[in-house]
């Protein structure tokens, strides 16, 4: 199994019947593919709808039902669209149980840097600032090393996307929380020790005695 | 509310005025308006919108054609362009967070001096920003948009210029129609007043300046 | 989301709590709800409203009943018994401007710490509260209101929860829908998922926790 | 033609073709009886409609189609309806050309007091305070006298109801509007005199050398 996909598993696991749910682009998009069985998760796409279905079939699309990136999609029974000011509402009203985005840098406190490198990408924030503070759960989908660095640091040096710690961070390698402001680790992937998960991460890792294996298949 | 050639509507638009665009990726976007804008070489726009789409594509065009001085927008990302000239010091991009932005433009219509917002505290975007403390809790004060001119893509509109979008192509269209001097509208069906159910008016006909006539 | 008795939905709010109500004089507001309130003896409610309506319609079987010990509201004018109740001190009213006190909602309920108007500037209204100077002119800070629940009409809803309402019915409902912990709807009709089309949902499923069972 | 008449034709003449129109009970709601014929204006009223129209024939009514009140009204071809937010967002935003209220007070320099007398009269700011402090235009309908006392005073004493002065004040006697901050007389009604008006008034009326009549019939 590749990173991406142990990721977006392993992040379908915490979604739950009737939850309303935002995906960030990139390995976040995957974990719709992942909804156990019998599920009903409502996905909410920013530019506005809730209740997005797969990619369309082949001349069975519209060009004003998109996802946030311009891409045609499907709405299920039930869906519904609204302008941006109530997309937003939903965001940081707290209506939004889930969101999933991904991370540039994770600190052992559990905050997020995930929009700028500064003088190198500057594409903006979207909605990823209003994303990481607004949603009831924030989980991070993220290679847990970039170029052999790792990625959970002591402390972002990157910008941070908000200064509320995030919920849940999962690597390819380990499910990492933040309880009392601690990076803890909670899981590691299957074929992972936690001892290669602590040497793969810069940030110091508490570690308990248990520690379960990710239950992906 | 008056039917308008496009041309004559776009030539109401003097240089350096401010836009705001509706759509988002372009989808949504007043596609002709932006086009008239490139044929009669408009300089010095601001431009606020949700993002900059892609390279000539939506709003990219007024960016390729070097039409835009300023940009209030939340994402620029898939649009080198627009990184390359900020880069270059050719145009000025203030990135505000995407509830942020429309949330202002809202303000601005709904004649709120601004918002309050959590969005953004404790990171690069509060710097030089007033805060606010209301129950214990801070929030940035976040002023209000305002622009000279609002280009709208609706879906429906009757001749009076009640309007209607449809599924995504709703986005930051009836936001701005309430938050500019100047309201424009492209529509892509036009029909006889009193065919659009009253509960299903978006934007109402009476904060429409120029519906563009169809061709 | 779930379908439940009315007897069931209202038994989940307890003595003390506070209520957002849709409705405008009564027009719009949960008649079924509000009638099972007072049949459940309800005590020591807060409620969240435009107006108290008339002596036994709407609201205003809240008042008479004497169930409610503070209201939030815009207009008491047409209650003779909301006025004697408040001048015995036996139910505490405090008087919001009608554009502000939407707002105020609208801000609980889309996560805003309060909203900047100036409305009230100059008159009873600013009494003891946060000014803030955004572009040269001064604003109220109001802050933003949150209810332990929401009790909506709507005209229409799916089976998942999904609403759009009729005509001038619309008023509160679809803002207080957004600003409570636990959303409790009646709908005048309830229809199989999929036959609101997606651009006439006014309030999306994902925010309703209840939907009262036809009868 | 009664007090209440010559107020509302008055006002009418105020209208222009295509405005958007907010009109408070009593007084005001009776301009809507002399809209020029051929010209086309848009009422709002503020429980959410804009293209309010007559009162229905008998047994042409929907309970859920209303005026402020509560009273039955139709609708216009091309009406649309709203909630309340959008509601006063046009209001607050400056979109309303016009609205028309009644006044308890209005002073020299043109403020207004319409809301509450306290101890007496408290039933609530209602929309009033939105609507004087945000139309593009405020006029007011009212009585030149109650109890034989001038309502135009030097100072309103009762609370007011936005720190905005009014642009026009329309009485069964006269026309006043407030440039530069000052009662200026601009129009008596027909048969009465300059004199009147200046005899019925407490505040001080700077009255130019030529008044003119009201245009009612």
């Amino acid at each position: 199994m590749d990173a991406q996909t142990v990721i977006a598993k392993r992040i379908a696991l915490e979604l739950r019947d009737g939850m309303l749910v935002n995906l960030g682009i990139g390995i976040p998009t995957q974990v719709a593919n992942f909804v156990p069985t019998g599920m009903r998760v409502f996905f909410q796409s920013e530019n506005g709808l809730i209740g997005t279905g797969a990619v369309p079939d082949e001349g069975m699309h519209h060009r004003l039902l998109t996802d946030a990136g311009g891409r045609p999609v499907t709405a299920l029974p039930g869906a519904c669209t609204f302008d941006s000011a109530m997309s937003f509402g939903l965001i940081r009203g707290g209506h939004l149980d889930m969101t999933v985005l991904g991370g540039l840098q994770v600190d052992s406190s559990g905050r997020l840097a995930n929009w700028t490198i500064p003088g190198k990408m500057v594409p903006g924030m979207g909605g990823a600032m209003d994303l990481a503070s607004g949603a009831k759960r924030v989980v991070i989908a993220m290679q847990h090393t970039a170029k052999g660095k790792s990625k959970l640091v002591k402390q972002c040096t990157l910008p941070l996307t908000t200064a509320r710690p995030i919920d849940l961070l999962v690597t390819e390698l380990a499910v990492v929380a933040f309880p009392e402001g601690r990076a803890t680790l909670l899981e590691t992937a299957p074929g992972v020790s936690v001892d290669q998960v602590v040497a793969a991460t810069e940030a110091a890792l508490v570690v308990p005695d248990h520690v379960a294996v990710m239950n992906i298949q | 509310m008056q039917t308008i050639l496009i041309s004559e509507a776009v030539a109401k638009i003097p240089d350096g005025a401010s836009l705001m665009i509706g759509g988002f990726m372009a989808v949504g976007s007043p596609g002709r308006i932006i086009d008239e804008l490139v044929r009669q070489g408009k300089r010095d726009l601001t431009v606020i919108a949700n993002d900059t789409a892609m390279p000539n594509l939506g709003i990219g065009k007024l960016i390729h054609a070097r039409l835009v001085s300023k940009a209030i927008v939340s994402h620029i990302g898939l649009n080198p362009e627009t990184q390359q000239q900020m880069i270059a010091g050719e145009l000025q991009v203030e990135l505000v967070p995407q509830g942020t932005l429309i949330e202002r433009i809202r303000a601005g219509g709904y004649g709120l001096g601004g918002i309050l917002t959590a969005t953004g505290v404790g990171t690069l975007v509060e710097e030089g920003k007033q805060k606010v403390t209301v129950g214990g809790k801070d929030y940035l004060v976040e002023p209000a948009l305002h622009a000279d001119f609002a280009l709208v893509n609706a879906f429906l509109a009757d001749y009076l210029g009640n309007l209607s979008y449809a599924l995504t192509a709703r986005n930051f269209n009836p936001v701005i129609a309430m938050a500019a001097d100047t309201v424009i509208v492209d529509a892509d069906n036009v029909v006889p007043v009193g065919v659009i159910a009253p509960d299903h008016v978006m934007t109402p006909s009476s904060i429409v300046d120029y519906l563009i006539a169809q061709e």
